[in-house]
């Protein structure tokens, strides 16, 4: 992870770490801390907690999202701290989830825009200028367009992939795919790095082509506390936690010297984190898809 | 059996869920909702979740909208650019859930900040979904606690268009190609309320226990009352077995 | 099939029984014919030969296509008999792949439009007004616009699918999902109905959920002269004999009356078929795509 | 060894695949050139499948563009959206192939109609992808028997924009945003051209046995020559043993 952050994020760059709920690619916005970068501007639909982390330790100075909370608990308390009040220090730039994903997917399908029948009587384009009304060719009145959103680097964390990044994931998609097409450069981690012959197998369930990917980095459990489906769950326990954490500047600063600077690697943050409590996260039991049948055509 | 304010809130909103048939569910309130109406009064029900999933078959009351166990055992799971565009957009959704920091008279809903936009006093969540589902879903019902800071006469930022200034909302709607005709009820923790022909909440039932002085010290406006104002009937030993039992065994959201 | 089409398919709708060389549903085409729906307009990317006979058996009135050919072969000799020389009596309406999936995606997606970059300084858009021109709103320049597609019938041949509709397909994936999206009635036709369960086991795997399905058809090998990945192959052999039996009215006359109006239902075309011409056709051996854990989550 | 005019056209244009990263795959002659360069000149050739496969490993020479071979064992197996939105349009196609019925000298292409367009003398099979591909893969490499009946002056419809008007084009391809740069090579039966720098088509290289007056009387204008044209290096006998053994075996495209 060191070297692929090293070479792939620089100051400046736009970086997307996606994933809706499900493999929140946190060991690399850690990484991404410790190197300290500086002057980012983060996209994601929902900042969740690892953008609370990255803003609360200074490497941004924009975000661009369309839900900002810690889902199912409260508030991210780093952003809003810097976004409430007389003198907002962090610039947002503001959609809808759909808003998003349609951004995404109009950079990584090259066009100029993409139509969306949202924002109709909201202030929301009042807010951002960049959402604008595009009318119809064919006479049947006006929707909204976006503008495309490329990022520099996208970041995904994956259940697998294979040594030249072709990339397979399963449970919750979120818009991982559109984020990567769209992407200048393309990170994936993975839980488990697999042979060629497995992702071959299945090629239905490739959702990232090695063709686009710059880096692999082999991470288990590097969504934690995020979860990964089939590996392990969401953590909770910390979700929770991170309303307190996230109060006070002082005991952010804390937990990030603690949990962030404290630890070299990934390694070590699961190893600090503790075998017992990761045991916890693990699935009751599993739960396997079945195999399907492709045939051999000779 | 006796029951909490919030309980009673969730059991009139599952009710209202009667005879629909697809319902686009986020997590909380609404998600106990929906499920307790899906054991109740409308077995047929079809769950979509946000996050991209289908026939959901959760085996634990999901924490988070995207928790795993709303996947493990789905009919579907679908890409967040299919979930928004094909079944939302594309007009399969019958009844969307919101909820917001402010709500007014016509349903206009506001999850995005209180103050300024530029220089707010709150930053809330933003939008999310919510303004899609607003627009898309065929209609919305809203769950909301009442208060003055939250039932108020002018929402700071429209988040999510309702009945816009009332008598136009359906005009503009339709004349803007909407698929959806905008917010039909709204469940508080004192009533139920629908909209009338002016596109304005009107108070329809009471909560047990509750009282037209009490609705009113918790709005900011004077809320039109029904001719007919009823009582809601109080949940059913079988109802607040369910969310207690099953729904939110920890009591999460019902306390 | 016989009831799903008799209830499904109405004299004048626009029906599009969609699938990428792959899964193209030659039985429900069959069907249309035998029970002598007309003026259809016809929707596909590639006619196919199932287009063909469909409209050498005159069940349309117009076409909606990309690509018109006996793929690997050579013509379509029954729609260009129609659409040839001074007097063509099938009407047409052109566009290229990306523009047909656009319009089938449009429509799944109620826009009014969908923004492509094809048909510049091409001749299409003078040959299909439809196909028109809109600018950015970001003022970078113009792209296409092509109109939604929303059939009034989709019918998609799949691998499988519970009793409710849902329909789970691997192997090439066309543009089947965003055609069933875009109608207004769905029929599916399968190789294999499959309890619920089969289908929870593996939910990333369904293409097409119940909630938009109306009639579930089973028909094993009711793709065939196409194929089903895993389950048959094309049956090339056909596609040859094609060129011949098109070529002339008589020729593919005789042939409708042996093998569509000589035949109640696909049982029996199978039948007449022969099992030694089937079991040919079957892969040579299997090609599991293997399991993944979703992990149960209590 | 002896070889076919077809065998030179395939070994021609899989010579001219040396450096390419990423290529769109037809069927046909497209399909068995490519391969041939994979296991010649270019091993580290990505190939990209109309159907929408990525990293195919066929077990056998494809019949047609979506033959399940190409599925089975391949990397990737996207829907037609993604292919044509993401990796085509998207940018990520460094060659393109094409053939058609007609080129004119600028390597403008039809494949729609003979004749008028709304009655025509011979139907075609229209655009498929190929307008897409000629827009916006990086660079286009055209395959193509030649004649005066498809080498012509005039094309009856312009399927595929090729350097449009000649001097203008690459002008009109940068201000209107598109990503490819249109058409660099033709190979034919008889020779290999480049385009000179008023986008015109001009003879390169002249297969073995064949002479410029055969070029001439293959076409319907007065082709621009070289002054350093070559002779293509003939096939060599590993070329031809991987096209006749591996191939294409039943010489279904070389005879």
């Amino acid at each position: 992870m060191h070297d692929a952050i090293a070479a792939l994020v620089r100051d400046g760059d736009t970086v997307a770490i996606e994933g809706f709920t499900h493999l929140i690619c946190f060991s690399a916005g850690h990484e991404i801390i410790r190197q300290g970068r500086r002057d980012l501007t983060l996209a994601r639909l929902t900042p969740d907690l690892i953008y609370d982390q990255m803003i609360g330790a200074g490497v941004a100075r924009k975000l661009v999202f369309s839900w900002m909370g810690n889902p199912g608990v409260g508030s991210l308390h780093a952003i809003r701290r810097v976004c409430e009040g007389d003198a907002p220090t962090l610039e947002l730039e503001e959609y809808s989830h759909f808003g998003m994903v349609a951004r995404y997917t109009a950079g990584a399908m090259n066009l100029p825009f993409f139509p969306i029948r949202s924002y109709f009587e909201t202030d929301l384009p009042r807010a951002n200028p960049l959402i604008r009304t595009i009318a119809s060719p064919y006479g049947d009145g006006e929707v909204y367009a976006v503008p495309p959103l490329k990022p520099d680097v996208t970041i995904v964390h994956a259940q697998r992939a294979d040594a030249n990044g072709n990339t397979q994931v399963w449970g919750l998609l979120g818009c991982q795919k559109e984020a990567a097409f769209a992407a200048d450069r393309v990170i994936v981690v993975v839980e488990e790095l697999v042979s060629e012959d497995v992702i071959r197998a299945d090629p239905n369930r490739t959702i990232i082509p090695g063709l686009i990917v710059d880096a692999v980095v082999v991470e288990p459990f590097g969504a934690h506390p995020s979860y990964a489906q089939g590996h392990y769950d969401r953590d909770n326990r910390f979700y929770l936690e991170w309303e307190a954490i996230s109060r006070e500047p002082a005991t952010l600063d804390a937990w990030l010297d603690e949990w962030v600077h404290g630890v070299p690697d990934r390694a070590a943050y699961l190893e600090k984190l503790g075998a017992e409590r990761r045991a916890a996260l693990r699935p009751s039991a599993s739960a396997p898809s079945g195999s399907v049948d492709y045939g051999e055509y000779r | 059996m006796t029951f909490s304010r919030s309980e009673m809130m969730i059991v009139a909103a599952a009710r209202e869920l009667r005879g629909q048939r697809v319902c686009f569910v986020g997590v909380g309130l609404p998600n106990i909702a929906v499920n307790l109406a899906k054991l109740t009064v409308a077995p047929d029900l079809e769950l979509v979740y946000e996050a991209g999933v289908f026939g959901a078959r959760p085996a634990r009351l999901p924490l988070s909208i995207g928790d795993p166990t709303i996947v493990t055992g789905a009919t579907a799971v679908t890409s967040m650019f299919e979930l928004f565009g094909f079944y939302l957009q594309g007009g399969l959704i019958d009844v969307g859930f919101l909820g917001a920091a402010q709500i007014d008279r016509f349903g206009n809903l506001n999850s995005t900040v209180i103050g300024e936009y530029a220089t707010p006093k709150t930053r809330l969540p933003g939008s999310g979904g919510a303004c899609e589902i607003a627009i898309n879903a065929r209609q919305v019902f809203v769950i909301m606690r009442q208060s003055k800071r939250s039932f108020v006469e002018r929402i700071d930022f429209r988040t999510s268009p309702g009945n816009l200034g009332g008598k136009d909302g359906a005009r503009v709607r339709r004349e803007q190609g909407w698929l959806g005709t905008g917010p039909s009820v709204v469940v508080t923790d004192l009533g139920v309320y629908n909209f009338d022909e002016d596109g304005e909440m009107r108070l329809d039932s009471l909560h047990p226990g509750a009282t037209i002085e009490a609705v009113r010290d918790a709005m900011a406006w004077q809320p039109k009352v029904s001719p007919t104002l009823t009582e809601t009937a109080p949940p059913s030993d079988d109802e607040l077995r369910l969310v207690r039992e099953s729904l939110d065994p920890e009591g999460i959201y019902t306390k």
